[in-house]
């Protein structure tokens, strides 16, 4: 009987698998699954200008043989200047890979779905599990398969060999989130993303502008700053360092009262940010006032609860980098002492990237020519600073909403 | 009603080897069959049906003439049968009461343990074998006589209507073999049903009311204890007259000079023992289990550490860190427990033997396998041990071939012996291998190797030995030269306070 | 009363209890909060997971077995728990349902443990990757939020304004636990089936139904902790709990569980647990810096089990000679 | 030379081959125009087996000798961090700094074989508190946190430069490691010990074997080949990485496992260990070319194990697995 359940069990699991390996909507054996619509004529149509933040006005519209800087009408999805119509090519296959599963990455996925149509390509992904040498030889895998293009975040730890491999390959690529820089600082890959250390400056920067609305007019000095950080990765560690930088420069004196927590020693979920939040809060009750900034969501989250369990609600404001956690808390009626976040929409990160991946596909522009007019000095190519918003209670829905109307799938 | 066991035509075969052969008979309330029969004659194969751990292929058991099919062992358990296995079946973390109740924890509430009534229980237990035990102990901490009494006491607390006991006498001391003895009368008197397996020929006489023998899986014959004496059981057991076993040793007597002296060695276990041992001379070590002499021979071999004494090896002083150490200078011990120390059950034959001669059969870098093949057949044929091939694995054999695969190790072709340390060889084998083992003892002693012979069967130790040694508690209480020696002298000296119930013993 | 006194400064717990009394001192020298009301609550909160989980994680290690996939079937838990109510089941039935999830996937475990003879470290390790890649797919590596406030307060409320109520679960369940395992029968047979598998199967104890219960029970109360840090988080999370059961496993040895079964009690483990969580939660107060918290938590086990095996030997050597 | 085929019939090997060639098969079938096979794909498969076969070696042996060792991978990770500190702080010669590296290694082996054999810790709890906490702890404090690059030459060329430009250099060193330590294993008394020692711990040493130093030399060993995949994993990535090998150590000893090493220990080969490897990686790699969706890809793998164990089930006639091994059936 034993031997005949398991016989069924194999049987259940190898069928199961073979479903497994058909998950893939778009198996990339050539056969485009839907014939691309048409997309509208590419008119010269004036785009919206882009909501608060770093929004560049438009230039003249460009012809379509000069090989033009494709940043003028970087949000809107309706008109591209490569000047090569999406239905007369045969779909391209993109990769997008990326380190670890993340809420922005799943979305940028779904974005991405919804792009295909428009600019027929079909999209692959790939998720390294944080393993960076495993990442490589996707890369090398898929360069074998003859992919079209790769949409790929580049692990800051290992930016300099996984160049080296993509360049290897000669398949065009963009970096997504996080930059690429050589020894001087200078940007060497087309990167669409946010610099770490502006991001988590703006967030600093909101809460001392917005502060009094919660506490009146307090003494500046009784401020202290509770600063999260995952010092292993890159872009959270800039993000950390940006906050410190700018919470000192607005508050030279509180030097003291300056606590950074590092969560290197438990797993990136919110029970790290609690543990170490409760613990510090706790520690050191002389500190009247807090901000607190989260590198990542689910460490404010963490926070948010240690100071909802020390009830320290009326004395702490806690902000955070991504915009994935604290919209879906206010859905559900949360006003605790966490006001902000830093909004990344996953479209304002696909739209540009796939633009410009789709450019140097159909060889109407290279990394240097890509988003001349944004490029900061002293980098060789540009680093694409995403536009976001400060998100707080009351301003959050209206947010999402322009950005889908800026991107013209509303 | 009397109670009535009945082993109907029973059969159990193992990949090749017949465990039993159409066994049949029958056993009254009220008395206790003997059973006995070389190793490998089936008898714990009996005892494993019994119990309900194995099934057989063919015929059964019944019970008062309704006849019983026991898929687990519970259900033999329900058919009131208990045994008590060589191996002891306790759980050494937990206390005596909880042993003893073990499946049948007194319950009073939901499923609540009535601790209560498991000490009072316990107690009641203790006192009627009146031993110095608490409830409470934990049984890991009990000396090893003692936790093979919580064994016995965990099946008398069954009440079972049908008791078997496998070989219960080996690790006791004289005073808990007599308290046994007393307590199977007393199961006698209320009309249970005991089955007794044992090697010793003096415990059988004196405890059984008939003896059952067993060969090679089939029933020989079953004798009253009353009629029948050792030497007609013993030409049951293996159709050959033991009278000459001794007498047609042929032996070497060319004893040398001192190859070993160990002066007031002191161990855990041993307190200042001296002795010497000559080469070609076989020097017999008896005394009662717990007498401290496999303790005094792990020490030598380096097995346990030495606290003090001083030991010579040919003239030279040595002290062995480790058996690596003693089997370097040609020192070896076949241990007492054959599967624990002995064997690795899951590697072949080949590999069991060639062990500890790994580095004498090397070719180059690596071992030469046809070698070791060669080690391995020559000592299968001069031991006879019953396998196809070398290849075969050593836990598929039976206790008699794994004890001649120890032999074979320490003696292979490529060991240069000096001293062979055996420790109970003839422990759990069958009648008919343990002549041939005494010959070869002799024979090693004729090759010029000193051998010191270990063995708690007092005929067998005096007959083999050139010298004898008596041990009790970890000291040497005489030495005797085999013709002076007779039973009732090395007795006397292995014993102290116990001569009452020896005497009855003998 | 002489011996009482001995046998409780021989037991392994009274090593803790050293260990534990040791660290608090040092901890409020340097910084006076540490024992205050609000952070004592903080290790309560903190101690929740680690401890619900050692409950269930050292019963099997009692009996001898282990279960690797506990971590991920409480997050999945979770996410379950989340995606129902999303789905307007009330939270009563969406927790019942969860907790009916966590016992299937014991009963799995223990099939394939105990019928199929699978080495329980590698088979429970295959359902965890298999939970792992399944709540990705369910959630979309997204979280799943919970807009139900009723449900979040069983995260947050205190009982006896002091513990909160993920911890007084916890508390209840390793003092239900513990008077299982010492004074009922079955609690009696897990050390029997843990300490000599082979005699229980001989007496007529099936070793394989306790087991079989204990998967099922591990399963139930990872789904519960699952359930209740999704209260707690607002959310279900694909990526929660990850690596807590080794966590638990740390816990429990520390408590004087052995690992390869038959020894061990939950005053041990409730011991281990409070230690663990207090030692990480002093290291963040007096601020040491977070890589050597890292190490300081290997040293810590490493130094609680040198501590008690020299205490061992001690006491053995005191026995031998006495 | 028929009892050999017929031996290696009824083998575990046998039942493994045929898992490997039903699983190319069926990729081959379903690659786009067949690149399942192609050369290219086959160095990528090797490619992403170099690390697994180090620690599954390593780990392999030990789990022979009778224990288990969870440390190896951030013992590879802090060997990492200490080259790339090394490199980039001091002028020392790139082999002088490989010996260093691999010595951090042999140490933290002993340290686990001095908590297992002298403090009678469990090799589990030894090795979780050594690896995970305190040589990963370790491999921050070296670096402080950050990712240092190497720039060394030497290095950058054995991680990433391939011979006749189609061969890694890392894969030959992974192939002659797992092939050497196969013929240790099966031929020399070295090898012979490993599986006495994990047979029957006290028969051994009663017979001259000295299980302590094995468990020393066998921790030292997997120890030394950890810090050597951790400095494969960072000489290809041209940086000291933190999370680095960390999580290699589950799936190596899952490979091992599924190739017939029994957690028992006492059998198990490295030819059993390389097919084993060589299906897991095949997998992996067989669903990234089919471009499977990365959350199915999880659930595939925890599958593929459970089918693997299912299979070992239905090959083995009856005899469970390892928890029960010496119930020999003696009369």
């Amino acid at each position: 009987m034993k031997k005949a359940v398991a016989v069924i069990l194999t049987l259940l699991m190898v069928f199961s698998l073979f479903a497994c390996t058909q998950t893939t909507e778009n198996t990339p054996s050539g056969s485009p699954s839907q014939s691309p619509t048409p997309t509208p004529t590419p008119s010269a149509s004036q785009p919206a200008q882009s909501p608060a933040g770093g929004g560049e006005d438009a230039e003249t519209p460009p012809s379509a043989d000069t090989v033009t800087d494709v940043s003028a009408l970087e949000n809107t999805i309706g008109f591209f200047s490569s000047g090569v119509e999406p239905a007369s090519r045969d779909t391209y296959e993109i990769v997008w890979a990326y380190m670890r599963p993340m809420a922005l990455f799943q979305n940028i996925t779904t974005a991405l779905k919804e792009l295909e149509p428009q600019l027929n390509f079909t999209t692959t992904e790939y998720c390294a599990n944080s393993d960076i040498d495993a990442m490589i030889q996707t890369i090398e895998i898929y360069s074998d398969q003859g992919v079209d293009g790769f949409m790929i975040v580049v692990d800051p730890t290992a930016s300099a060999r996984i160049k080296e491999v993509l360049d290897g390959t000669g398949i065009p690529y963009v970096a997504m989130l996080n930059s690429v820089r050589d020894e001087t600082g200078s940007e060497i890959v087309p990167c669409v993303g946010i610099e770490g250390e502006i991001a988590g400056a703006e967030t600093i920067q909101w809460l001392y502008d917005n502060y009094k609305t919660y506490w009146g007019d307090i003494d500046e000095s009784e401020i202290g700053l509770l600063d999260f950080n995952f010092s292993p990765n890159v872009d959270f560690d800039d993000r950390h360092n940006g906050s410190k930088a700018r919470f000192l420069e607005l508050l030279p004196g509180n030097e003291s009262k300056v606590f950074s927590a590092d969560g290197v020693s438990g797993a990136l979920d919110e029970q790290t940010g609690y543990d170490l939040a409760s613990a510090i809060l706790a520690a050191n009750p002389d500190v009247k006032y807090w901000f607190v900034a989260g590198c990542i969501e689910l460490y404010s989250q963490g926070a948010a609860r240690a100071v909802e369990t020390l009830n320290m609600d009326d004395r702490v404001l806690i902000t955070a980098v991504g915009s994935d956690v604290l919209p879906a808390e206010w859905d559900g009626g949360y006003d605790g002492s966490w006001v902000s976040c830093l909004a990344l929409s996953n479209y304002q990160y696909t739209i540009p990237g796939i633009c410009a991946l789709v450019a140097q596909m159909d060889g109407k522009a290279t990394p240097e020519t890509l988003w001349q007019s944004r490029r900061a000095p002293g980098d060789q190519v540009t680093f694409y600073n995403v536009s976001y918003g400060l998100l707080t209670r009351d301003n959050y829905k209206e947010f999402f909403e322009q950005v889908l109307v800026d991107s013209g799938l509303a | 009603m009397e109670k009535l066991l009945e082993f109907n035509n029973i059969s159990k075969a193992y990949p090749g080897v017949q465990a039993l052969d159409d066994v049949g008979f029958s056993v009254k309330g009220g008395r206790v069959a003997a059973l006995m029969g070389e190793n490998g004659a089936g008898k714990s194969t009996l005892l494993k049906i019994l119990s309900g751990d194995i099934r057989p292929d063919a015929g059964g058991i019944s019970i008062d003439g309704k006849a019983q099919s026991f898929e687990s062992p519970h259900r033999s358990l329900q058919a009131s049968i208990s045994v008590i296995y060589q191996e002891r079946q306790l759980v050494n973390d937990m206390s005596v009461m909880e042993n003893i109740f073990f499946e049948d924890l007194p319950v009073s509430g939901p499923g609540f343990v009535n601790r209560s009534e498991l000490r009072r229980g316990t107690q009641e237990i203790l006192d009627v074998f009146g031993l110095p035990i608490k409830p409470a102990d934990i049984v890991g901490r009990l000396s090893v006589a003692h936790q093979q009494m919580v064994e016995i006491m965990k099946a008398y607390r069954r009440d079972s209507d049908i008791i078997a006991f496998d070989e219960p006498t080996a690790p006791l001391t004289d005073k808990e073999i007599d308290i046994l003895f007393r307590l199977i009368a007393k199961l006698k008197e209320r009309g249970k049903i005991i089955l007794y397996v044992s090697h010793r020929m003096a415990e059988v006489f004196r405890i059984s009311d008939e003896i059952i023998v067993l060969k090679d899986g089939r029933l020989v014959n079953s004798f009253e204890t009353a009629r029948t004496d050792e030497a007609e059981l013993v030409r049951a057991m293996i159709g050959r007259d033991i009278g000459d076993t001794y007498a047609n040793l042929n032996r070497s007597d060319n004893i040398g000079d001192v190859l070993l002296s160990v002066k007031d060695l002191v161990a855990k276990g041993v307190h200042g023992v001296s002795f010497e041992l000559r080469r070609g001379e076989v020097l017999g070590f008896a005394g009662l289990i717990g007498a401290g002499r496999t303790e005094t021979m792990r020490a030598i071999f380096g097995a346990d550490p030495i606290i003090s004494g001083e030991i010579t090896l040919e003239g030279k002083k040595v002290r062995f860190r480790s058996p690596k150490d003693a089997i370097a200078n040609g020192v070896a011990l076949c241990p007492e427990d054959r599967k624990e120390q002995g064997l690795v059950l899951g590697r072949s034959i080949r590999d069991n033997i060639s062990m500890p001669v790994l580095s004498k059969v090397k070719k180059g870098p690596f071992l030469d396998v046809r070698a070791e093949e060669s080690l391995a057949g020559e000592a299968v044929r001069t031991y006879k041990i019953k396998t196809p091939s070398s290849e075969k694995q050593a836990g598929e054999l039976s206790g008699g071939n794994q004890q001649k695969i120890i032999l074979g190790r320490w003696t292979s072709g490529k060991m240069d012996t000096k001293v062979l340390i055996l420790d109970e060889p003839t422990k759990g084998i069958d009648v008919g291998t343990k002549a041939e083992v005494y010959q070869m003892v002799c024979d090693f002693a004729g090759l010029g190797i000193g051998v010191i012979f270990i063995s708690s069967e007092l005929t067998e130790v005096i007959n083999v030995s050139d010298n004898i040694i008596v041990m009790r508690d970890g000291r040497i209480t005489g030495r005797v030269a085999r013709r002076e020696a007779t039973e009732e002298r090395v007795l006397a000296l292995a014993m102290s306070d116990y001569q009452e119930s020896m005497e009855r013993m003998v | 009363m002489k011996s009482a006194v001995r046998r409780i400064i021989g037991a392994k717990e009274f090593t803790l209890f050293l260990v534990m009394a040791a660290a608090v001192v040092v901890f409020t020298a340097i910084n006076r909060n540490f024992l205050s009301l609000d952070n004592i609550r903080n290790i309560f909160n903190s101690a929740f997971v680690v401890g619900t989980f050692a409950v269930g994680m050292s019963c099997l290690l009692i009996s001898g077995e282990l279960d690797l996939s506990s971590a991920n079937t409480g997050m999945m838990a979770g996410v379950l728990i989340s995606l129902l109510m999303n789905a307007g089941v009330p939270w009563v039935a969406a927790l019942i349902i969860v907790l009916f999830f966590g016992a299937v996937t014991g009963l799995i475990n223990a099939f394939f443990v105990n019928v199929l003879g699978f080495t329980a470290f590698i088979s429970t390790l295959g359902v965890s990757t298999v939970y792992g890649g399944l709540a990705l797919v369910f959630t979309n590596a997204q979280n799943v939020p919970i807009g139900n406030p009723a449900f979040w307060s069983l995260g947050s409320i205190n009982v006896f304004e002091v513990f909160p109520l993920p911890f007084f679960i916890m508390i209840i369940l390793l003092t239900a636990y513990g008077i299982i395992l010492f004074a009922t029968r079955f609690g009696r047979r897990l050390y029997m089936v843990g300490g000599n598998p082979n005699s229980s199967r001989l007496a007529g104890i099936n070793p394989k139904k306790i087991t079989t219960i204990l998967f099922v029970n591990n399963g139930v109360i990872a789904s519960l902790v699952g359930s209740l840090l999704a209260a707690r988080m607002h959310m279900g999370s694909p990526l929660a709990l990850s690596g807590s059961d080794l966590d638990a496993i740390t816990a429990a040895v520390l408590g004087g569980v052995c690992f390869t079964g038959g020894s061990g009690n939950m005053f041990g483990v409730f011991l281990g647990i409070m230690l663990l969580t207090s030692f990480q939660n002093g290291l963040v107060v007096v601020g040491v810096d977070s890589y050597y918290r890292v190490v300081a938590k290997g040293v810590l086990l490493v130094a609680a089990l040198a501590l008690d095996f020299y205490r061992e030997r001690a006491r053995q050597k005191q026995l031998l000679s006495s | 030379m028929t009892k050999r085929i017929n031996k290696f019939l009824r083998s575990k090997h046998f039942s493994l081959v045929v898992l490997l060639v039903m699983m190319i098969a069926f990729f081959w079938a379903f690659s786009k125009n067949h690149s399942y096979l192609g050369l290219n794909n086959i160095r990528n498969i090797l490619n992403s087996t170099v690390i697994y076969t180090l620690l599954a070696v390593g780990g392999g042996l030990v789990i022979i000798a009778g224990e288990i060792d969870l440390s190896p991978g951030y013992v590879g990770t802090a060997a990492g961090a200490v080259m790339a500190a090394l490199l980039n702080s001091t002028g020392l010669p790139w082999l002088v700094v490989v010996v260093m590296c691999l010595a951090i290694g042999v140490v933290f082996g002993l340290i686990n074989a001095f908590l297992i054999n002298e403090l009678k810790l469990q090799s589990f709890i030894a090795t979780l508190a050594i690896g995970s906490f305190i040589a990963g702890g370790f491999a921050y404090i070296v670096v402080d946190g950050k990712t240092l690059e190497i720039k060394n030459d030497a290095i950058a060329l054995i991680g990433t430069g391939r011979i006749g430009g189609f061969v890694p250099y890392t894969i030959i060193i992974s192939t002659a490691v797992i092939v050497i330590y196969g013929v240790i294993l099966a031929k020399t008394k070295f090898g012979r010990c490993v599986y006495l020692c994990g047979g029957n711990r006290e028969a051994a040493r009663l017979t001259g074997i000295s299980p302590r130093l094995m468990s020393y030399i066998l921790f030292a060993n997997s120890g030394m080949l950890g810090a050597l995949a951790g400095l494969l994993y960072d000489a290809r990535l041209k940086a000291g990485n933190l999370t680095g090998t960390n999580h290699y150590v589950f799936p190596a000893i899952t490979a091992a496992v599924l190739g017939g090493l029994s957690l028992g220990g006492g059998n198990g080969d490295m030819l059993g260990c390389f097919l084993g490897l060589l299906i897991i990686s095949g997998f992996n790699n067989g669903l990234v070319v089919l471009g499977v969706s990365p959350f199915w890809q999880n659930v595939a793998s925890g599958l593929l194990l459970l089918l693997a164990l299912t299979l070992d089930y239905l090959t083995k006639r009856g005899t469970k697995g390892g928890r029960a091994h010496g119930k020999a059936a003696g009369v």
